[in-house]
């Protein structure tokens, strides 16, 4: 069944054609990555289906919902989370908070003022949060402030953060850029395990390695269109994909 | 008619003070960064170098007169000016020329003051919060006007322009109007020039100079510059001291309109900032526009018809343009993105 | 109301007599005793501090129960209005030394009342405590309550503007304290808002209608038309109102009245549409900075080398100060306005206070100075000849009280509503000034019985007195 | 954990706050501040501060037009005393609520914007109400007079309830108790111990770590299912409430209301407070307070007077020497402190006084015990 069905998007800037009829179909409980070269649209893709941007034709639908013309934060409410390539924490607050802020917004929705409560009195959302950073190893520093982490570690904690909210559908743009190779690993067992779980996921990355580590479907852009789509072992050897890529300089 | 072109008259002569004044904020906004609340008190330093001019010209040479006595019952003092003991009629002359010639001082006095407060405090405050610049800075404005006022007293000393400048030109009369319809001061129409000449050159400077490519190219990405291996904190000093030296210009030609008081840099600070926020954050072209934008708007709401229709338009109108300029441009009319929004 | 013991009281006075000592005689033999006595006395506010929270049972708020009286002098010492502030607190200064029997005795020998010995007040010295209106309503009366609630003070005078005179007068009343004005010239101080425990020395707007008219007719003719531009507040609308008021009985014309936003700065584009609206005479109803800005520009506009209707164009600025026109510089020659006092007058009360002042201070006082040293030496002079400082007693002694030798002809501070009634000077900026200070020139002084208006006229209502 | 340290500090802070309070005329008198008019100032703008540091300390965003909702209480105090009654309850609550309601409509409009451009928005709207209040709006201000209470006001609900009326003007009362003097000051004491408490809590409450996500990183916020405008607009009620109430309760003290309340300098005044006292941490908005109002009151008072007095034991001299430098910096040029001390505070101590208390605190515990601790991390928590 398809979680997440993207038909016929067009999406332009001023003159530059960004995204060209794309069609593409997320199947519910699997990696689907996507991949291209620089600049063929992957982030513009990307960001139509979190809000950032919209459509200018086409349609975008998650789960029976279109998703056009909705805001991000409610985007996310029906399930869609997103980890960003640089990471996005609240940099200033600590990682236990970090952790705790989404599951708020899950049990909460998008806005209430809970300000009687103290977050003391919360102790299922913490201990929830608790758990989501042993799951990503950073139990241990729940209590110091996010911007003293490494990038791999933010990433991490960037993950938990989706992973507390219990997405039905995690987007992944780039996870292990300016990772090192040791790190690069670490987070592709996470995500494998994020996989096992059974949470879809979409990935766009360069890194081949990563891509067909986790990748159970391949959706290849160029210049704004799917050119091709497929098993990782078919996208392999596509001569469209090799050509893309200049001469397969990746594969 | 006459009444329309006398109104844009005021106005354009407002913009060029408005303009002026920001212009500095404005660049030292999108060099350096930093939210300098001490530049309404540049402004006022820049008036007092005219101040001092003044009365350095006007030292006198004080005779008690043993024969004729003050109500108080001690000699009378004859006070006449060294310069004027010296030089006779030329004395009177510099002392009759006095704010032009301040200009002359107020260069090089103005940029020692802004290398040395950017040197000596606003260095140090690149990377520190904006709230903490405002406070420092505005804290500095304060000291800067108090030790102003120990020195020149609370109240307005009078600047007159030379009186070659005195009284106002019949401007109506050259354009056919009938005699006194446009009518303005000779000191005015001086003033509209200078500030134009004074953008003019803070333009060509940043236009034609290797330097001002490389301000320039400062502003629009200053992480790249530095990166180029630029030493770009000497030139951010000057940068700094070029403000200080645009304002204080503004100040000292400005003395005559407006007979200055320690306390005018703060006056003027507020409206500095709306100019600056509604040309849009860093943007030297926006400053100048916003400047002329809201003079001549002011102007115009201060009409009588505009008044008696609207009562207390006149009072608010600057910053009800602010408002409807920001909230249909965001960043001003000409502001960049994420410049100063966090 | 629960107010500082009697006790504190005691002990913050003598610390406050040391203070005004000391400033009074600069040059004095240090005492070592002394010393001690005065830091033990610092100590003892400190320590006798929770003894404010028992009731002293005095009969009145703050009587001085020791050997001396506390005035407070609230008085303008940052913003616009510094330097008058600053020349009100010198004229205080002597005022204290003179009723203390110190220095040349200045008016107190010219006084009319002879009630003052030069012994200080009731056999208690005077000291006092200063503080900073900053020219705003709430600081003032934040400063005046300090004074009141902390230093003890039975009477608060001074201040520079009719918004802060109107709010600390508010406050005096609600606290039980008596209101010496300084300079406000608002009709409301005394009119609208005039309150019980409140007394001005000051002229006002309608005064300065009713002595500026006149000559205005004897110098412009009646047949003019006047442009208003008025500071948009209280005090600007009182004075326009006052203007047109006197100058329409008598055949002028007012073409247009332009409310201008407080401290402008550029008035240009108020000032550019009088030549062409028909009007032969602008009055500028602005005071302090705006006065020395709108007419520095309006001059700079050549309006008065204009002729209109076949006439010279001319400008008025109804009430003058001299501190701030010297800030205008040229602009003010030959420009009529009016004052309460200037410190070229002949009569004996004035010369004795130059004298006194300018050997002080080393320059001539200003109008505000004048009228805080007139409000100080009459408050003695009442409390004196009441035999008390129960503000009712010296609100009834000052009523109607009639006396001369102050600088400004016989002069009686009217019961009806507090307000002193006496000559009022018309003046001119003068042509060939020999001085620095000698800005203005009297041109006439307008009699008494020509300014003078019924207590009904402005409104208001006095109340009764509060004692606290 | 750091739970239980948390709960356990904020009642040690909360009990030192209130005993602080209770006995501030003792505390405050060695330093001559030990007065009923100054220390409801000190209560007073340590509310504004409080509710201003809300928004401020904990979203980010920078209101420079704060005095407005301020002078809004004011004049709907006053206005309460003329028409219903001097009692002080209705016009505590109908500020109140007046302000908030002026808050929500300023915020929804510039709540539009972030950065410099929210700032720029909030100082236009305080300035042109502050422009109009004291010039056009006259009618309902009194302009530069400002609101007073008048004898023949209306009082309605004192009419009702068969108060009788004097013969001079009416003070305000808390059913019967007089709101000035020493009764005023614990009036204003025990609202600021009960905004303080509502500020702690705030800052410990889901909401607040919320108002701190949106100051840390927005992006992040909308993309993690939280709609940011709401909370920053409740953020900016929220404090343009507890303005509003500092100003009620500057007019339940002192039943007048001036336009001058509203200008930019009164917004900016608040600002600084925060800033000096230590932005974002509990205590130190109030300390900022009470320190710019007491070098405004108690700086301003010392006149050459009072100065010689103070250095009677040094040479003639010397004395003439010091008192005439040490004059530059009391009396007339407080300012100058002031000034001064905002460069000093926030080049040697960025985190405002609340930085200097807390290295203070560290050194000195450093010393008592000399092991390495772990408590730093919790005070920060704690301050924050």
């Amino acid at each position: 069944m398809s979680i997440l069905s993207v038909k016929n998007v067009n999406k332009q800037f001023g003159g530059l054609k960004a995204l060209h009829e794309v069609n593409l179909e997320i199947e519910a409980g699997t990696v689907h990555a996507i991949i291209g070269p620089n600049g063929a649209g992957k982030s513009t893709l990307l960001n139509c289906f979190v809000g950032r941007l919209n459509p200018d034709t086409g349609s975008v639908n998650f789960d029976g919902v279109s998703l056009l013309g909705m805001l991000p934060h409610q985007i996310n409410q029906v399930g869609v989370s997103r980890v960003f390539q640089t990471p996005e924490i609240f940099g200033d607050l600590t990682l236990a908070e970090n952790v705790m802020i989404p599951a708020f917004a899950r049990r909460d929705g998008a806005f209430r003022i809970n300000a009687w409560r103290q977050v003391e009195d919360e102790q299922s959302i913490r201990e929830n949060a608790m758990h989501l950073l042993e799951d990503v190893g950073l139990a241990d520093s729940a209590d110091n402030v996010a911007n003293q982490l490494s990038r791999g570690d933010k990433r991490r904690l960037e993950l938990a953060m989706c992973l507390v909210q219990q997405p039905k559908l995690l987007l992944l743009d780039e996870p292990t850029a300016g990772m090192a190779r040791a790190d690069t690993n670490n987070t592709i067992d996470l995500l494998k395990k994020i996989a096992e779980r059974g949470i879809t996921m979409v990935i766009i990355e360069h890194d081949m390695h990563v891509v067909f580590s986790l990748a159970q479907k391949i959706s290849v852009l160029a210049q704004g269109t799917v050119i091709a789509e497929g098993l990782p072992n078919e996208i392999k050897g596509h001569p469209k994909v090799q050509e893309a890529y200049l001469g397969g300089a990746h594969l | 008619m006459d009444a329309f072109l006398l109104q844009v008259l005021n106005g354009l002569d407002k913009g060029g003070a408005y303009a002026l004044i920001a212009l500095g904020l404005t660049l030292v906004f999108g060099t350096l960064g930093v939210v300098n609340f001490a530049h309404g008190a540049l402004f006022m330093l820049g008036s007092f170098c005219a101040v001092t001019l003044q009365s350095l010209l006007t030292l006198e040479r004080v005779v008690l007169d043993p024969e004729r006595l003050t109500a108080w019952g001690t000699p009378m003092e004859i006070r006449t000016p060294y310069i004027v003991d010296w030089f006779g009629d030329f004395g009177m002359t510099l002392i009759d020329w006095s704010v032009p010639l301040a200009i002359l001082i107020a260069i090089p006095i103005m940029l020692l003051l802004g290398v040395i407060m950017e040197r000596g405090l606003i260095r140090h405050f690149y990377k520190r919060l904006h709230a903490d610049q405002i406070l420092v800075t505005f804290g500095l404005a304060i000291v800067l006007q108090e030790i102003v006022k120990s020195q020149f007293g609370a109240n307005p000393i009078p600047q007159p322009a030379p009186a070659m400048f005195a009284g106002s030109a019949d401007i109506g009369l050259m354009l056919g109007f009938a005699e006194n319809a446009v009518v303005y001061p000779w000191w005015r129409i001086i003033y509209l020039m200078f500030s134009g000449v004074v953008i003019a050159s803070v333009f060509a400077f940043l236009q034609f100079t290797t330097f001002g490519m490389v301000v320039r190219a400062g502003m629009a990405d200053r992480e790249t510059v530095g990166l180029l291996g630029i030493d770009i904190d000497r030139r951010f000093t000057i940068v700094f001291g070029l403000a200080a030296v645009v304002a204080g210009l503004a100040g000292v030609m400005y003395t005559p309109i407006l007979s200055p008081d320690y306390h005018m840099g703060m006056d003027f600070l507020v409206l500095s900032f709306v100019v600056v926020v509604v040309g849009g954050m860093g943007s030297l072209g926006g400053a100048v526009a916003a400047g002329f934008l809201l003079g001549i708007l002011q102007s115009f709401a201060s009409m009588n018809e505009v008044n008696s229709l609207i009562p207390g338009i006149d009072q608010v109108v600057i910053y009800l343009i602010a408002v409807v300029v920001l909230l249909i441009r965001p960043r001003g009319l000409f502001g960049r993105e994420g410049v100063m929004e966090n | 109301m629960h107010y500082c013991g009697a006790n504190r009281e005691i002990l913050l006075g003598s610390r406050i007599q040391f203070n005004s000592e000391d400033s009074q005689l600069m040059s004095k033999i240090d005492n070592s005793k002394r010393k001690f006595l005065k830091t033990s006395a610092i100590i003892g506010v400190g320590v006798s501090a929770p003894l404010i929270f028992t009731n002293a049972h005095a009969a009145y708020r703050n009587e001085p129960k020791g050997s001396t009286v506390t005035f407070g002098f609230n008085v303008p010492q940052t913003g616009a209005y510094a330097d008058e502030g600053a020349d009100e607190l010198r004229a205080y200064e002597l005022a204290v030394q003179h009723i203390n029997g110190e220095g040349d005795g200045g008016m107190l020998n010219t006084f009319s009342s002879k009630a003052l010995k030069g012994n200080g007040i009731n056999g208690k010295k005077v000291v006092y405590v200063t503080g900073d209106t900053q020219t705003k309503s709430d600081a003032a009366r934040a400063s005046a309550k300090r004074m009141i609630e902390k230093d003890g003070a039975i009477m608060i005078t001074g201040g520079s503007s009719s918004g802060v005179a109107i709010a600390v007068q508010g406050l005096c009343q609600e606290a039980g304290v008596i209101f010496m004005a300084g300079l406000t010239h608002s009709n409301d101080t005394t009119g609208k808002d005039k309150r019980a425990n409140g007394f001005r020395h000051f002229f006002n707007t309608e005064m300065t209608g009713a002595a500026l008219a006149p000559v205005l007719k004897n110098n412009y003719g009646t047949d003019r038309v006047a442009y208003h531009l008025t500071a948009d507040y209280t005090w600007g609308w009182s004075q326009e109102g006052s203007i047109r008021k006197y100058t329409e009985a008598m055949g002028w014309k007012t073409v247009q009245a332009v409310k201008t936003p407080v401290g402008a700065g550029d008035f240009s584009q108020y000032i550019t549409p009088v030549l062409n609206s028909g009007a032969d005479v602008l009055v500028l109803n602005h005071y302090g900075k705006d006065m020395v800005n709108s007419l520095t520009q309006a001059v700079q506009f050549g309006l008065r080398e204009k002729t209109v209707n076949g006439k010279q164009f001319e400008i008025v600025v109804p009430l003058y100060s001299r501190l701030m026109a010297a800030g205008a510089g040229e602009a003010v020659k030959g420009i009529f306005g009016s004052t309460n006092w200037h410190w070229s007058l002949q009569d004996a009360g004035s010369q004795a206070f130059v004298k006194s002042f300018g050997q002080a201070y080393g320059f001539p006082p200003s109008q505000a100075a004048h009228t805080t040293y007139c409000q100080a030496l009459l408050y003695a002079d009442a409390c004196q000849r009441a035999g008390t400082f129960m503000p009712s007693q010296v609100g009834k002694a000052l009523e109607g009280f009639k006396f001369d030798g102050l600088g400004n002809g016989p002069t009686e501070y009217r019961a009806e509503d507090h307000q002193c009634f006496k000559d009022v000077l018309v003046v001119k900026g003068k042509e060939n000034p020999t001085s620095k200070f000698d800005v203005l020139e009297v041109v006439e002084v307008t009699p008494r019985a020509q300014v003078e208006y019924p207590a009904s006229m402005l409104g208001g209502n006095l109340g009764p007195y509060n004692n606290g | 954990m750091i739970k239980f340290n948390v709960k356990n500090k904020d009642h040690i802070l909360l009990i030192g706050f209130i005993i602080v309070v209770a006995l501030a005329p003792v505390i405050f008198a060695p330093i001559g501040a030990g007065y009923p008019d100054l220390l409801q100032k000190f209560a007073i703008f340590g509310i504004f501060a409080i509710g201003f540091n809300i928004l401020f300390g904990l979203t980010g965003y920078l209101s420079f037009g704060h005095a407005a909702f301020l002078g809004v209480g004011s004049y709907t105090a006053v206005w309460t005393f003329k028409l219903l009654t001097m009692n002080v309850i209705p016009a505590l609550i109908l500020s109140t609520l007046f302000a908030g309601l002026f808050a929500l409509v300023i915020g929804f409009i510039v709540l539009r914007r972030s950065g410099i451009y929210f700032s720029i928005l909030t100082l236009a709207f305080a300035q042109m109400s502050y422009n109009l209040a004291y010039s056009v709006l006259t009618p309902i201000t009194n302009g530069e007079t400002g609101l007073q209470l008048a004898l023949h006001d209306a009082r309605v609900l004192d009419g009702v309830f068969g108060v009788t009326r004097g013969e001079g003007l009416p003070s305000t009362t808390l059913f019967g108790m007089a709101m000035s003097g020493w009764s005023g000051y614990y009036f204003c004491g025990v609202v600021l111990i009960i905004m303080f408490y509502i500020s702690l809590r705030i800052f410990r409450s889901p909401f607040g770590m919320m108002l701190r996500a949106v100051k840390s990183n927005q992006n992040r916020m909308s993309y993690t299912g939280l709609n940011t405008r709401p909370y920053t607009l409740a953020a900016f009620v929220i404090s343009g409430m507890y303005a509003g109430l500092a100003g009620g309760l500057m007019a339940i003290t002192d039943p007048l209301a001036g336009a001058e309340r509203m200008q930019w300098t009164a917004s900016g005044e608040v600002v600084l407070m925060t800033i000096l006292g230590g932005t974002g941490t509990l205590l130190g908005p109030v300390i900022g307070a009470g320190v710019i109002k007491y070098f405004e009151n108690i700086f301003s008072s010392f006149n050459e007077g009072i100065l010689m007095d103070a250095f009677s034991f040094l040479p003639e001299m010397l004395q003439h020497a010091v008192v005439s430098i040490t004059g530059l910096f009391v009396g007339e040029g407080w300012h100058l402190t002031l000034g001064a001390l905002f460069m000093v505070i926030v080049i040697f101590l960025p985190g405002g006084l609340m930085e200097g208390i807390a290295r203070i605190g560290n050194v000195t515990r450093r010393w008592l015990k000399p092991k390495p601790v772990a408590t730093t991390e919790a005070d920060a928590a704690a301050s924050e």
